[in-house]
């Protein structure tokens, strides 16, 4: 069974998922990070694949980007550290990444790659709804991979149950009007754009993600979904001091307060 | 005077495609304004107010009709019928300013309160402003920090007219990291802003509407033909292509007759299989780009590849969808122009007629070197814009070239 | 379009004399080319084929007819009517060109091959390069060298367009010096060479025959008027006064309708009585400067002072003789504006109407601050150029103003 | 007798005009130049009223206007110097100068101060010839001073015959295309001019004048004229090293060959 899937019939609060951006810091680094987080008790791994122009991401994320680019980041590399991965870890692992690459890879052989290598589902944020229904929706049953659409406070109802009924995996429910990273804090209006997307009492279950950054987010973001998404931060903290390990450790503990590791 | 579609195979279908290309590949925090834009930019600018108002505009303060002016000792230079269409007349000295009045119009409509655009050679950033002056509506322009340095003038103006310009510091900071800028400030501010894109590029509509309101070229172009050869078709029009705003209002009310040989000409930088070049047409391969299916500079891993070109506005890694298929079809032909050949019809275009050229607008006029053409036909080059922009480009080129 | 002379209280009379101004005050060694002049200009203008040719170009190659625009947000700060006549809209960036468009095709009825000009902000001198270059005439331009450095833009298009630019050593470095060199190299090459001059000054016919070709901007005015208010006739006219080309072309079909207001916007540089101006009109005695009787600055002992404007187009000690009768016989009030004032309305009327107007032309602007008008008065300002050319002066401008 | 006419009842060839500016090199030089070129057999001295815009003259005379303005010459000044300088010298003694000149010190009043002040004649270049003839014809008449207009190569004939019979004292026949001092040497298109002009037998001597600079010149020039002005040369001279008498002698030794001095 799809490790996403089984993930979320198992738990349905807390959940964390961690976006990183592979092989950034260092090209190998994805290995160890995904294993750390592992270790750290995070549910999912959000693996981003590095891409020159991320629409969608705030600078901290293209920043890792263009380095991971540099430091000589491929698909193929990519396929193969995953496919590494797999040998140790069970963890739900999603790739997150830009439309332009599957398609320049080839579309079908990029979704049997994932499959085959042993990636859960994936987030492609510029792939249109009704291009996933036309050419897509078929084939990831298929293969079981999930696809994970996003909402926005700006989604209207009717095409939120549209994207609840293409969505597997889960809703990524994108917080507030700001892109990755760009503020701070949970406003009193997303508050109430989380109660709205609630009363819809969707079929999938969701992830809050943009802006969840410290315990105090993560929290409030898991009193209205199952659980929330970590990218920017977690990025930033690689950047910092000390050993990848204890990087990795330090940042996750202060999300989930210590006492929650291991539990 | 811009048309709603007629049946034509080169225009854009209901999903926002012309044949392959084109669509809207945006995340979904762009969805909700890009989706109220498409439903209703053909109600909105076909409306009698709108239009009454966009030509009074187009007239009045654009100065429209820009003549169509017979170069007389170009054609004889180039032994054919050489017309150009003056697009360097128009208020701010380019096309760009069509555009960005029909979007100011649909932006006041939209009850928008702040506009955003990216800029290249500045020109698209100096009408975006122009217009924002006008209505008395805040502007916000992204522009790669490498352009702000090559087209100072522009930036000033945009200083002058009141507007912020914001540099972008990511990839070759050029006009495509510009759009990325200008893509994220529109997701990270949705509802009191309107993006004002300034070619026929980004996610459907835009490039529909943005040739919708180029448009105004063409049909121009056809009562002036009528007037001074007594017929309404060239033989060829030939206009530069960066995201190919101007080309497609210079084709937009051609498309259908065959008989018209469109050319798109764009930057092959320092040549084309120099590594520094921006001949989309000929190194591009399908992908998506700012929202939209199109040829597009890319490796094979799907990773954009940083364009090069001496002139700003054409230093894009991509075309707009409509170009993509006009190509693809063989519609039109693409010639490509090097940095080189484009300073050389400069000096020939400012020396032969005293018009200076915009450096995007040379490439056009170098296309003449490369095409065949017969003594009697009539080419209509795009005059797409005036050079003073680029004067610091063209003094440095002088004086670098002096020391050879 | 231009028409022969009517009988006006304020054209000139046979020996050139607007009432006590103008005349020919010319050492002999240019008596032969201006007396020529004299006697065949208007047959020359006049001339079918030189008209057609004439209306060709300024329709085809200018751009003319130039809008005449409503400025709605000029108009509510000022709470009257205003309507800019689009100058800044022809081709080369200022009403420079419709002169220079009929010298050039005069000078090549008189059979010159050489062309030469004097230049302040330098968009007569652009205006000369660029129909020199259309019709590939060789073309010297003279230039203060403090203008070469205040409008260095203009000085690289006149590069470009193929002109020599010779920087003018002597007195203040600016116009009138510029002005004599001219006038020595025409002494020194009188048979091969036409001297275009750029304003209503110089020796008859020059002031004339230049307000002839200006008189375009005031026969567009009036039907435009008629077709926008359903009234030929403005309120007021108001232009900035240089030499006074562009007043002249703005006033000239009004000259004799005394219901039209005819203001005169003069620069005063730091201050009228500061010591560094160009007011003519208040600081002015009658005297004699390139060639004509008109008002003058000068010292009491006959020596031409040095005149100041931050602009280089009104930085001019005399003004055309039309304009020193104008003034006089109180058919023009004449309005002075400082280098402050004009700086002001450069920012208003590029925030409020997206337009960024000349220096020169932005002290007519700033007449509106001294005029006493009605809410229900039509306003005409005449909008002589853009601003390209003085980006560098306000950037520095408010550099140093940021820095207060 | 007015001095000039005199001159010309006197002399018919050779004759000798020197034009300088008045106050250069320094302002109180004036007195000394003219009684040095006295000295040295000089016929005329053109005295030339420094003026800022000096259009008819060349760049050597316009510097030397220059540097008097600065030395701080004005027209009673220099009223003044020829009122006592006419204490020690009768030469023929022409002011030369712009007409915007004479109108704002006064016409009626400019023209009676010279007459006062012991001035024989003008030059006014940019005085139109019918001004001249309504306004200050009758005057000229009755003050005795002469008044000397330009011709030039291009000056046609009948423009020419109107000039000599308005001309009192002698014609200035300007000798090329160029601005003084602007060229070197005599073409044979000049000699024509001359020859021409000659051939008119007008009623008036000429002095030609414009690139007059060395003995050859001056000889070749009076070969077809009364006589020769010199401008430029003689201001460059000014200039040079020495002592103003010596600068002056040397300057006049060369134009009439030594021998000729005090002959
Ligand atoms: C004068 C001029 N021509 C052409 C272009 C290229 O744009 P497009 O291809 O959209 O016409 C630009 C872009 O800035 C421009 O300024
Ligand atoms: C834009 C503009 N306006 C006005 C003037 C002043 O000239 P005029 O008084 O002859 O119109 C100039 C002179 O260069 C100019 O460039």
């Amino acid at each position: 069974m799809n490790r996403i899937k089984s993930l979320f019939e198992r738990k349905h609060s807390n959940i964390l998922n961690v976006y990183f951006t592979a092989g950034y810091p260092n090209l190998e680094d994805t290995f160890e990070i995904a294993l750390g987080l592992e270790g750290c008790g995070v549910d999912i791994i959000e693996l981003g694949m590095p891409y020159s122009d991320p629409l969608a991401d705030g600078p901290t994320i293209q920043e890792s980007g263009s380095r991971a680019l540099k430091n000589g980041m491929t698909l193929d590399i990519l396929f193969t550290q995953i496919e590494k991965l797999r040998e140790q870890s069970e963890l739900p692992l999603i790739l997150m990444g830009y439309f332009n690459q599957v398609m320049q890879y080839g579309d079908k052989k990029f979704f049997e790659r994932c499959k085959a290598v042993g990636v859960d589902g994936l987030i492609l944020p510029d792939l249109p709804l009704h291009v996933f229904e036309r050419d897509y929706h078929q084939l990831f049953k298929e293969l079981e991979l999930t696809i994970s659409f996003l909402i926005t406070p700006q989604t209207p109802d009717s095409r939120i149950r549209k994207i609840d009924s293409l969505t597997t995996g889960f809703i990524y429910v994108v917080s507030s009007y700001a892109i990755t990273g760009a503020k701070k804090g949970i406003q009193p209006y997303q508050i109430d754009y989380f109660k709205r997307i609630n009363a819809m009492e969707l079929s999938n279950p969701k992830l809050i993600g943009f802006g969840i950054s410290d315990h105090k987010t993560f929290t409030i973001a898991c009193e209205y979904a199952e659980g929330a998404i970590i990218g920017s931060a977690f990025i930033k903290a690689l950047g910092g001091l000390g050993s990848l390990p204890e990087r990795i450790n330090a940042f996750i503990s202060n999300i989930k307060m210590k006492e929650e590791i291991n539990s | 005077m811009i048309h709603p579609a007629t049946n034509s195979a080169y225009q854009v279908d209901d999903l926002g495609f012309y044949g392959e290309f084109g669509g809207s590949y945006i995340p979904e925090m762009l969805y909700h304004n890009v989706e109220y834009l498409r439903k209703n930019y053909l109600n909105i600018i076909y409306e009698d107010q709108f239009q009454k108002e966009f030509k009074d505009l187009l007239k009045n303060y654009v100065g429209r009709p820009t003549p169509l002016y017979f170069a007389k000792r170009l054609s004889s230079h180039f032994g054919t019928n050489i017309w150009l269409k003056r697009e360097d007349l128009n208020h701010t000295g380019a096309h760009k300013v069509n555009n960005t009045i029909g979007q100011i119009l649909l932006a006041q409509r939209l009850g928008k309160k702040r506009i955003i655009a990216e800029t290249g050679a500045g020109q698209h950033g100096v009408a975006t402003a122009t217009v924002c002056a006008l209505k008395g509506i805040e502007c916000i322009v992204y522009m790669g920090s490498v352009d702000i340095e090559r087209q100072a003038p522009n930036v000033s103006r945009m200083k002058m007219l009141g507007a912020k310009v914001i540099p972008a510091e990511s990839g070759s900071k050029t006009l495509k990291d510009a759009t990325n800028e200008a893509i994220r400030d529109w997701i990270n501010n949705p509802e009191d802003t309107h993006y004002i894109i300034g070619s026929v590029v980004g996610p459907h509509p835009y490039p529909d509407m943005v040739a919708r309101f180029q448009s105004v070229i063409s049909e121009e172009m056809k009562w002036q033909l009528k007037e001074q050869i007594g017929s309404e078709n060239p033989d060829a029009i030939i206009a530069c292509v960066g995201g190919g705003s101007n080309a497609a209002g210079a084709y937009y009310h051609y498309l259908d007759n065959e008989n018209v040989r469109l050319v798109a000409v764009e930057a092959a930088g320092l040549g084309i299989h120099s590594g520094e070049s921006a001949a989309t047409s000929v190194l591009g391969t399908k992908g998506i780009i700012h929202g939209s299916r199109t040829l597009l500079m890319q490796t094979e891993d799907g990773q954009i590849i940083e364009p090069y070109s001496l002139s700003a506005g054409l230093d894009y890694p991509g075309i707009g969808p409509l170009h993509s298929h006009l190509i693809q079809t063989g519609r039109a032909e693409a010639i490509s122009i090097t940095d080189d050949e484009a300073m050389d019809a400069v000096f020939l275009c400012s020396r032969k007629e005293g018009i200076i050229p915009a450096l995007e607008t040379a490439h056009a006029i170098a296309a003449l070197e490369k095409m065949i053409y017969k003594d009697s036909d009539h080419i209509v080059i795009n005059l797409s814009g005036r050079g003073d922009k680029d004067l610091g480009t063209f003094i440095k080129y002088i004086a670098d070239h002096e020391q050879d």
